[in-house]
């Protein structure tokens, strides 16, 4: 039944995320930013409120709470309400632990779920975007090429979250023909012989403060059971779904999109009822006025197309309509409402002394980047 | 829970619904060309689903619920086989009548008579005045664009009892159709919704008894504004539903677009990126998402009426998105089904029509964006106009 | 050099059309629209203009002013200022004559332009327009076939303009592979064995007042010289170039369009500076203002567009990038323009008392038709 | 003769203008991550080209051959090898100036200072007061966004000679860079145009000769505009250059595309329509043709103001075009691109925030459309605000 009401598990959750944003993250995105740099403590800190690891089973040590894509479209909405950027280097071990989860062996899980469930800030990472201009993941050009007994990967990673300090990579590659269907993804540690990381982190347009690098395969050799969801002694087809991969993958930078247009929004609005020109508050202004109202109405319809994709990923039929109209949908809109959040506040809008400049080009880069959050 | 699943029940009367409209479909074209008929308020097909009628008579059907039949109803067309006993000013009849109002009046259908030559949004211009003369108020002016206005069994008429106090003074008068003094002036040729019965109307000296002012206030209080939030509490019911339709007729065109592509080779895949699309298939996800986007923007709304919490503010949003697509997604279809997509032998080309109404009637766009305004920026109408 | 100024000539050309735009298309468009029919008193009236046989050569019985696509750029902006659908009308025979005198072998000049240069009016088309909904000139679906001594023509054009009366149709059929490069035009007469036509006129959106009909070629057989372009005894391949066509109709569609365009935004500004609401005019609100603002900036960049391809068709510099941008742009913006019209005009925009709603009509059906003028 | 031919000998001066500009690359993301840094007045490279540089120097420039260089240059990239001797107060000492003060002034550079920390496009807002005290000129108040604040060897400096006169009382007063009570109290990090200068200027009882009020007339007329006027004609003369700065960052983008695509195998070929176009085609195309159509309504703009025709209405459309088009096409080129376009390896993101400022410095979108809107509808400031 059609409901947009989130239970009260899911309020409590989001609101601890809520509170976090509202503080640690605000407070340190316009220094994080401006010395490129993700502060360790910043991510220590988060660790403590269980995001990431709240959703993985108690029998790997996890917080045992449901594993959730409409409380992650929660979560993540409050993180980019935050900084979208800070608010993605919290939740880059997702990148990595939620397809584990999803998709992994009983013995991959075994393996890898535990390090995220310690007390400490546990990194790992999901590599997917390439360097080529004309980039989809259904065409992506790494492969992994199967051997008796190994598998082979080669080509290049860009923009890989966290590169700097991942223990593990999550490495999506083809191993067929173009298709979502022929993806598969390998689980590869940092030290794998034939994996150069960076060594730079990567400068970019926004997000500068959640280190990204690149990934270099140089024919890569992994043991057959490097294959997420592949049991080698199981004989049965991998259960890894790529089609869901990018669904969890576009639905959670979509969340995540949500939150910063509402910032924009709210400091748009806050900005126009004390700016006064012409005698009154520009808000009075009916072409600002209606472009808040434009903004105000986009973020709560961006937002139901994210939670029905997330509701769709959640009970497990295909999102993949869902998730397509929901990335199409807020990747236009939120670029024009961060957009207007700058033409609102004019040459303030421009300088670096207000938030706005910095949610623009965080804007601009999350709505083009693939794999900034997981849902 | 938050969740946008249909139950089966529901989807076996969208099921319905849509097969009841397809059978009323044939007429569609004829009643677009032939403006001057009143379709009858019985087509000869409502007999076949006597009895098999979907919700709505047996148990109370919910708002969201409706606007799900909406969609489906106006996805297809929308001629009703059988015309309703309702119209827009039962909705102000629900909202604002007596209980002794109710009981007498809602059987009958009611036109909304509000907007005057004058007059469109801004309804502290209105003119039409009622006096009150012993027991009867008696009505005089001129109102327009008044949809069922020939068919329906009566009108709410909107007018004032006192025009130096503004807006407070605006009331809404139960009139039936044989009221001496009521009488049509024309009826409006459109650009679309031709099979309906946009009427202007005129009241000349049309005596009302007292007792049919609609929820029986006569006092102009200083500081409220009047009979308008009745006429609020019906927007707030009928924009969801208004919008449901434009978006019915959206999703129409883009089910022809993308049928007709299909038989021509071109599919449209939800998967790989932007990169393996072509121009058509690029356009038909965007419009895609955009009609998603308007729809769960109804439904935002509807759900909200339905457990009985304020909606003005989503009523406004969902009419605002539901206006743009409505507009715009029928004219885009176009380009991508070129010239042939103009011809009258499809329907597109009607639905561009009927759909563009959306953003027009029930407060424009504009109407909407000023309305949502206010409400997030705290601001009163002599603050932001 | 750079120049937006017309000659005096032009000028002159341009004010002649202007005022018969402004009385007699003005005049009978809604009469014609409402009935669907194109009253041939006003096309015998137009035809004393000489707006068709005024650029026809002296030698052919013409008026003698050059060839120039600019002059026809302000001229079709006139009549689609003053009814679109008339003014395409008005101007149909130069959709034959044009091409012919562009790319006609001599003896098809001698043969054909003399049709176009007598006292009263002769109607002529070009059939381009097909079915399917893919449609493209360049990947059109009528074929001709070349036989040892005929062409075999088949395949079904639609919307073509004028076809209850036109003596001769000029027909786009693709005598290769895709592509603009693979098309000839052939001329055909009206009672040619093989070729249907309509025969009911066909009902569209827009353009109701101009006839159009469907042909249908069933292997119309045709002799060699019936190819527009070519000497069958001269061995010359010929001179019909399709691209060149193609951006004279993409131009002379879009100069109609800034014309209709230009009578939308006029009227638009009056009725806003007339229509109260809220204690003064609407158009002293900021959002009809600006609205009103953007319509005229467009019209006016529309046109600069219009002029810059209809130049370099002038010049015969190759065109195709000119205009296709020119076709681009307008489309997009004409639709939008036409579209405001009626939602400041509101509900009086929605009704056929003004004459906002046959304009919006007209320029939806204008900017998806291919072949409604050649500049 | 209506033509958009551009003759030989501009074209290669536009080869030339070209040439420079990529010698100025190397220059172009060292001063964007160094803002901190000053770029000297003169780059190295500046020396390759002496004696050969373009128009200018021999005979005077027309604006629309100005406009068809700057298109060049901001496409390749626009860091300057020499920076000018004019700055935007230049323009005003050009249309304001007595013949003594452009004489003894003119060879310097004057940024322009108008905006205040509360006062953007509402001049009458401004506070910054001028007070004559015998024969000099006594300036206070706090001036931001001088663009070429720090760099410039004077302003042109915007302030009220009686904060009871409106907008009549605002007069520009020159004022040398070492005149006592004349500082910077910062340079502002912005989000793009990081090489170019902007200040926040303060004057502090900052004595200035009587004869340095631009124009010489103390005047405060009581119907017209003042020192207004002359804002509006630099206005009109720098608008179409600024619009041309963001048309040739859109088009640096769109080359950067086409050129990257081709590399990946997708062209752009114009005749085919929109059925034979991928998506990624079709948005290139579009992305053209709005760049065309911005272009022609600077060289519009410009063409008036060459042959000494009024173009304030024109220089407001090019404006508010260029603006658009400036903000959007980086904007779509990034969602072609897709994430590898983010990258700081390439210029477009540089472009992207370069070109944000096209729509806000000298006057934002909304004031050129309600500059076009009052003109269009024969309104007063007091009619449309």
């Amino acid at each position: 039944m059609i409901s947009f009401e989130p239970t009260s598990d899911q309020i409590m959750i989001r609101d601890l995320a809520k509170k976090f944003a509202e503080s640690e993250l605000r407070e340190q995105a316009r220094p994080s930013d401006e010395s490129s740099t993700t502060p360790q403590g910043l991510l220590d800190a988060s660790w403590q409120l269980g995001l990431v690891n709240g959703a993985l089973p108690e029998a790997y040590g996890g917080g045992g709470f449901d594993r959730s894509p409409t409380t992650s479209a929660l979560v993540l909405e409050e993180l980019g309400y935050g900084c979208v950027s800070l608010g993605a280097a919290v939740m880059t071990p997702s990148l990595f632990a939620l397809p584990v989860l999803d998709f992994g062996t009983e013995a991959q899980k075994e393996r890898l779920l535990p390090l995220f469930c310690g007390e400490h800030h546990h990194a790992a990472s999901l590599a997917l975007q390439e360097s080529h201009f004309s980039f989809d993941p259904a065409t992506m050009k790494t492969t992994a090429q199967r051997n008796a007994d190994s598998w082979s990967i080669r080509g290049e990673k860009r923009m890989v979250p966290m590169g700097d300090r991942a223990s593990h990579f999550l490495v999506v590659a083809r191993v067929g023909d173009a298709g979502l269907g022929n993806l598969a993804a390998f689980i590869i540690a940092r030290d794998t012989p034939g994996l150069t990381i960076g060594p730079e982190a990567e400068k970019t347009l926004g997000f500068q403060s959640l280190t990204r690098t690149t990934l270099r395969f140089d024919g890569v050799n992994l043991p057959i059971d490097a294959q997420l969801g592949l049991d080698p002694y199981g004989g049965a087809p991998s259960r890894f779904d790529g089609a869901r991969l990018i669904n969890s993958l576009r639905i959670g930078g979509a969340a995540l999109a949500v939150g910063v247009c509402r910032a924009v929004t709210e400091f748009a609005i806050d900005y126009a009822k004390q700016r006064v020109a012409f005698g009154s508050p520009i808000a009075q202004k009916q072409t600002i006025a209606f472009m808040l109202a434009e903004m105000y109405s986009e973020v709560e319809t961006m937002r139901w197309l994210v939670w029905k994709a997330a509701s769709q990923l959640e009970q497990e039929v295909d999102a993949t309509r869902a998730a397509t109209l929901a990335d199409s949908y807020v990747s236009r809109k939120a670029m024009r409402i961060a957009d207007n959040g700058v033409q609102i506040l004019g040459g303030h809008g421009y300088i670096r002394d207000y938030p706005m400049e910095m949610w623009f080009r965080n804007t601009r880069a999350l709505t083009v980047l693939e794999a900034t959050a997981a849902a | 829970m938050i969740d946008f699943s249909i139950e089966d029940e529901t989807r076996s009367q969208i099921a319905k619904v849509r097969e009841i409209s397809e059978a009323g479909l044939k007429y569609s074209r004829y009643y677009d060309e032939h403006e001057e008929e009143l379709a009858p308020n019985r087509l000869p097909e409502a007999d076949d689903f006597r009895g098999r009628g979907v919700a709505g008579r047996g148990r109370r059907l919910t708002a969201t619920d409706e606007a799900l039949f909406i969609f489906e109803r106006s996805s297809v067309d929308g001629i009703p086989l059988s015309q309703g006993r309702r119209d827009m000013g039962n909705h102000t009849l629900d909202a604002m009548g007596t209980p002794e109002q109710k009981e007498r009046f809602s059987h009958l259908s009611f036109t909304f008579a509000m907007t005057e030559p004058g007059c469109g949004s801004d309804t502290s211009a209105l003119r039409t005045t009622a006096e009150l003369h012993g027991d009867e108020w008696v009505l005089n002016g001129e109102k327009i664009f008044a949809s069922g206005g020939i068919r329906s069994d009566g009108a709410v008429v909107w007018a004032t009892i006192d025009r130096d106090a503004g807006r407070a003074a605006i009331k809404p008068f139960l009139v039936l159709r044989d009221t001496p003094g009521f009488s049509v002036a024309s009826k409006e040729k459109k650009l679309g919704i031709r099979a309906q019965d946009t009427a202007a109307l005129i009241f000349s000296n049309c005596r009302v008894p007292r007792d049919q002012l609609l929820g029986g206030n006569e006092e102009v209080s200083r500081t409220g504004s009047g009979g308008y939030r009745g006429a609020m509490a019906t927007f707030n019911k009928t924009r969801p539903r208004v919008s449901a339709v434009g978006i019915g007729h959206a999703l129409g065109c883009l089910r022809f677009c993308k049928e007709e592509l299909e038989k021509e080779g071109i599919e449209v895949e939800h998967g790989p990126g932007m990169h393996s699309r072509s121009a058509a298939q690029q356009m038909l996800i965007e419009i895609e998402a955009d009609i998603e986007a308007a729809s769960l923007s109804v439904l935002r709304a509807t759900t909200l009426a339905d457990s009985g919490q304020p909606n003005s503010l989503e009523a406004a949003i969902c009419k605002s998105k539901a206006g743009e697509i409505a507009r715009t997604v029928p004219q885009r279809c176009l380009e991508i089904l070129g010239g042939s997509g103009l011809s009258r032998e499809h329907l597109v080309e009607k639905w561009l029509r009927d759909a563009r109404i959306t953003d027009i009637y029930e407060g424009t766009g504009e109407i909407m964006r000023l309305i949502i305004a206010r409400q997030i920026l705290g601001y009163s109408s002599e603050e932001l106009r």
